[in-house]
């Protein structure tokens, strides 16, 4: 399954801005990287994190000078704001004095269509504003009828909130069919008095499906690879990985969205710390361990990693052929720290389990998952 | 032609299946006809004429539904490639299109979904898992294992969740009447909704459960249908993703928790004033459905 | 017990395999399980305790019963040890039996059948190849291949002309509700007579298919009853054995003509009498189907 | 499947007599060896086919002396009986002014009992014979329940014909239930004035899934292999092979009784002279092929054959393992002056018609029935 990548907002302001969205000017910071901010201040330090309501966490702050940036920045940057910690900041010119409106696109999944939504009430709270405050039509994801959409929901404005949506509205259509986007929101877009439009926050998902054709995404991905660590890893091993709780104690190898998932939610309601999502695409793997191997290296970098769980249910797959490839695996890994339980079912695990047990490993095999929780628990009882 | 697919007691529709000589195309293409599936027809410019595996190969979709009447297409093509399949099988005149293709582009799929409007088809996708009658058709990876006809209609986002849950399902002596894998995708052409009234006079249907997860709002969207047209079936869910946290993409595109919509707890509810018996681990949803067909039966 | 087990809307009924470990019983046991039986034991004495491709083994009926809620038993044992191995079954409690064996003496089966009586159970055999409800539950031979779900109930006497024809109607989109291998022994559990009240109310099936053949009066005590009580659905039979010379027995026990008795015409006669459509080859007969079924649902 | 065999008359007195059912004196004999008959006549000279109707088909004849012995063997020698040629005669004593009974235990398939029948009038016609001239009792397979309805039915008769019915039918009871039997009758049972009953003529059938715990029987058909080809073949090559037309054009080798039955209806409807019926049961060769090898030589000693078919469905078997097996066939049978069919469909078919391809031994395959059908009438048009 392909994801909906959230872009920084810094990486969508720069996207955009290069496709002739005014943005305020901004540079990206670090706690320890503080780059020259342009202009005079006052200045907007932003947390960047792929998540909204950084702004009732602390993580945006208005500093009138040079002096208060680097506090500021430090104290963004000790925020973990809804699980994710703080590690860059987007440092940019405050725009004073402005009205904030809104325009937006997004997907909308019941219908297959894009909603394209303006309001002259924009802000942080634009979710939680009156329903009749905001103008939404449907377009189809072409040009003519997201435009048409754009200049229906705009009429509705006052005259110069109308020309300011109707002109940055403009741009993030042209950005949505070029990038594949599946939301761009402008919010704050500002309103000056003088009628200029300058869009204060900007949030952008893009389709990761659709990054083979967009170089352009691609590029900027492998530029800023630290920031979108899930992506990446997903893009370099062809499997996602993604880590739900730093603190975990439980290490995934599991193939399957869903299950994972179910298999995440069955732990925590049982007290375990799964440290991971995972889903290996045990059928892709090809007679190639190296999945197995980045998988199982990559939860052993959790600090506090009791036990692993192997947990693979073959449809197609068959689970002898991967026996032996988790075998090579734990091969190319060494000493594997802590206890691994496997639970294989479905085509060959009679072969499977007879090939593990042969391997001489201490493998835990159980083949009832309610009982393989429970060993991830406590592998210390296992029989092995 | 879902309804058609979905009735026993009707002829089966011929299917084709565009890509049909890759590898795991092939691989698929056999256990689909293993299980019974009427696979008329493959679709393969290159190896056109050829017969594979007693599939007749055509270079085009026109001329597999000339030849062969085929009604139904599953592409099995590369992501990028899904749309113009999916165009050219619905400009040859089919009236259903499953796809199983993982990573279709996002506006592919709402063009695709335009279309067959447009034609007055049908498309379930984009990344189903498949769609099931045990023992009469499959078209998809659904495995063989987790397959068995009996009362219950599976309707399910995850395709490894609901193989878990079937085979438990199974183990009961509880196997499927249908099984439709709408796929875990934002956009989608048969969503949960969708399914109500193809199901409600479905009598080997007894109950119908629902393998659902967090994000989006399909999960809503049901319960809202089913307040206003019950099943007169019981209806059951487990829904993955309650210890998600917000903002991760878990796998599936759609299941991400954002800006405090798509959780756990607004699908639970709104299932649950739906009349819907909402869990959140497999065991106790399995024993419910075992305990309530034991009630009936006794 | 044969009612719940063709319905697909209820719970797969636990079935039983004695003789579990043998060669070509450990084959099927796989085969089945494949195709959604709900195989919840074995039975061989020597392999006891021990766990067979996910079955448990158990030493004795009683023991198996008692475990596993066992309902149904197949016996997969020598022709001479049917009698006996069905005597077990039948008084750990199972209520219906399946024999697939070919080869049990004449006089074994008369007296199981009188032990079927006294224990209000029922039989399926002697040498059935095997019943059917695809995807569902498969308990005997029948091939994978030629099993698809659909609206044809196929009531059969041959293993392999039944298979032939099956495959036939499922190239032509018709698969099947249910399919009951009666066998072709003069002494059996089930007859094709005694099937008309089971699929009267069968809501899948939308049509019979028998599959007879010369010797006995089966055919004619089946015409019989349904003409008392007709079925409500379109019957086709093929019967096989019209060029059959008078005196040879054509391999099956029962496919004999003798004394002018059995012959195909007054098979043919009696069944057109009730209403039947009656062929004597292929072709015909699947052509016939399939047109009815186009008509009725053009 | 295992079959009922009809023994011939003379092997049936043989059994029953030894069992202490009164039958007439009698002898084995065939055109050229004649044994001296016991007695000093009259003599019945009587077919031995397994057959009914022999006596309408001039089968049976009464001869006063010695001299017409001879005579009648030959002409009753020179019929064919059914499809039967006539290759033994049974002779024995005449019995003179007697009344002739019935009495029988014949299967009844609806109830799965035996049907215990009695009649004061019995003769060659019984089947013609009002419905109300027979008694009929049902009864169990056991001894008690036989003899109990043989009572029954006895008592319906006349004090003498109860009397002979009842004793004879005391032995038929006791051979059914030892012999494994599922038909005997006696008909006519002779009933003299002196109220002594003697068996005219004996039909009797034997189960032949019973066999393996018949030793006397097994015995018998040892004895006279000649007499059973069909059940010797079946118990020598452990499958059916019966021909159904001596004059036969086209040679099956088939498996399953019910689908190879179909094949000759359909070739006689369509002109065709299939020469054998044939259940090779292609599930149990187990990698050898003898059965093969005897099946098709078997064939080939038809006079007139043409053209030989295979058709095998496979449900289970691996069709390219029975492939190896017929070329390994073809192999040990040396040249096959005969065209062969074949029509391999099922599991493994596109691996078996590779093999088969592949050998060179122009073998004409086709996988739609029908057309192989054609194939055999013109196997010379054939694109082999």
């Amino acid at each position: 399954m392909e994801a909906t990548i959230l872009l920084l907002e810094h990486d969508a302001k720069m996207l955009l801005g290069a496709r002739g969205l005014t943005v305020p000017e901004g540079v990206l910071a670090a706690a320890d990287t503080m780059p020259e901010p342009t202009g005079d201040g006052p200045w907007v330090v932003k947390a960047q994190v792929p998540v909204g309501g950084r702004g009732k966490a602390g993580g945006v702050c208005v500093v009138q000078d040079r002096a208060g940036l680097q506090e500021a920045a430090d104290a963004i940057c000790a925020l973990t704001i809804k699980g994710f910690p703080v590690r860059e900041l987007r440092i940019e010119e405050a725009v004073p004095d402005a009205t904030e409106l809104y325009v937006g696109l997004v997907l909308d999944p019941a219908t297959a269509e894009v909603v394209v939504m303006a309001s002259a009430e924009g802000g942080v709270e634009i979710e939680a504003q009156a329903e009749t405050a905001i103008h939404r039509r449907w377009a189809r994801p072409d040009e003519a009828s997201l435009t048409a959409a754009l200049a229906e929901v705009a009429g509705a404005l006052p005259p110069n909130a109308a020309r300011a949506v109707t002109e940055a509205g403009a741009r993030i259509v042209a950005a949505w069919l070029d990038l594949d986007a599946t939301l761009i929101e402008l919010n704050p877009l500002f309103l000056r008095a003088d009628g200029s439009w300058i869009a204060g926050d900007v949030r952008m998902d893009v389709d990761e499906g659709a990054l083979p054709r967009q170089p352009g995404l691609t590029a900027l991905l492998d530029d800023r690879a630290a920031a979108y660590p899930e992506a990446i890893f997903k893009r370099d091993n062809g499997f996602d990985l993604v880590v739900v709780d730093p603190e975990g104690e439980i290490g995934l190898v599991t193939t399957g969205a869903g299950l994972s998932m179910q298999l995440i939610d069955e732990m925590t309601a049982r007290g375990l710390k799964p440290y991971n999502f995972c889903d290996i695409r045990s059928g892709g793997m090809r007679g190639d361990p190296a999945r197995l191997v980045e998988n199982i290296r990559r939860v052993l970098e959790g600090p506090n990693l009791k036990c692993i769980l192997v947990n693979i249910f073959a449809g197609i797959t068959e689970l002898g052929e991967f026996a032996g490839l988790l075998l090579k695996a734990l091969d190319e890994l060494g000493e594997v720290p802590v206890p691994l339980v496997v639970r294989l079912v479905g085509n060959g695990q009679d072969r499977a389990d007879a090939i593990l047990r042969a391997s001489g490993r201490g493998l835990i095999l159980e083949r009832d998952l309610d009982r393989a929780i429970s060993l991830c628990a406590a592998p210390e009882v296992a029989d092995a | 032609m879902l309804e058609q697919l979905i009735d026993p007691a009707a002829p089966q529709v011929p299917v084709m299946v565009q890509g049909a000589t890759g590898r795991a195309a092939r691989q698929h293409i056999k256990l689909m006809l293993g299980h019974g599936t009427n696979i008329v027809a493959g679709i393969s410019p290159k190896a056109a004429g050829e017969v594979q595996d007693g599939v007749p190969i055509f270079a085009t979709c026109a001329e597999a539904v000339e030849g062969t009447g085929a009604r139904v297409s599953l592409p099995m093509v590369p992501p990028m490639s899904v749309l113009p399949a999916a165009r050219e099988a619905l400009e040859a005149g089919v009236r259903l299109i499953v796809t199983v293709t993982e990573g279709m582009p996002v506006r592919d799929a709402m063009h695709l979904h335009a279309l067959i409007r447009e034609h007055g088809a049908e498309w379930t996708g984009a990344s189903s898992p498949g769609l099931a009658v045990p023992g009469r058709c499959k078209l998809g990876f659904l495995p063989d294992a987790c397959l068995a006809l009996g009362p219950i209609a599976l309707w399910s986002k995850s395709g490894t969740l609901s193989y878990e849950t079937a085979l438990r399902l199974k183990s009961r002596g509880l196997g499927q009447s249908a099984w439709i894998g709408v796929g875990g995708d934002a956009v989608k052409g048969t969503r949960f909704a969708d399914l109500v009234p193809l199901f409600r006079d479905h009598t080997p249907t007894r109950a119908v459960v629902i393998v659902g997860e967090i994000g989006g709002t399909e999960e809503e969207d049901l319960a809202a249908r089913l307040a206003q047209e019950p099943l007169d079936k019981p209806v059951y869910a487990i829904l993955a993703g309650s210890a998600a946290p917000e903002g991760k993409t878990m796998g599936h595109a759609g299941a991400i928790v954002s800006g405090g919509k798509g959780t756990f707890e607004s699908k639970a509810e709104a299932l649950q004033s739906a009349g819907v018996h909402v869990f959140r681990a497999i065991p106790p949803l399995v024993d419910r459905v075992a305990q309530d067909f034991q009630k009936e039966t006794a």
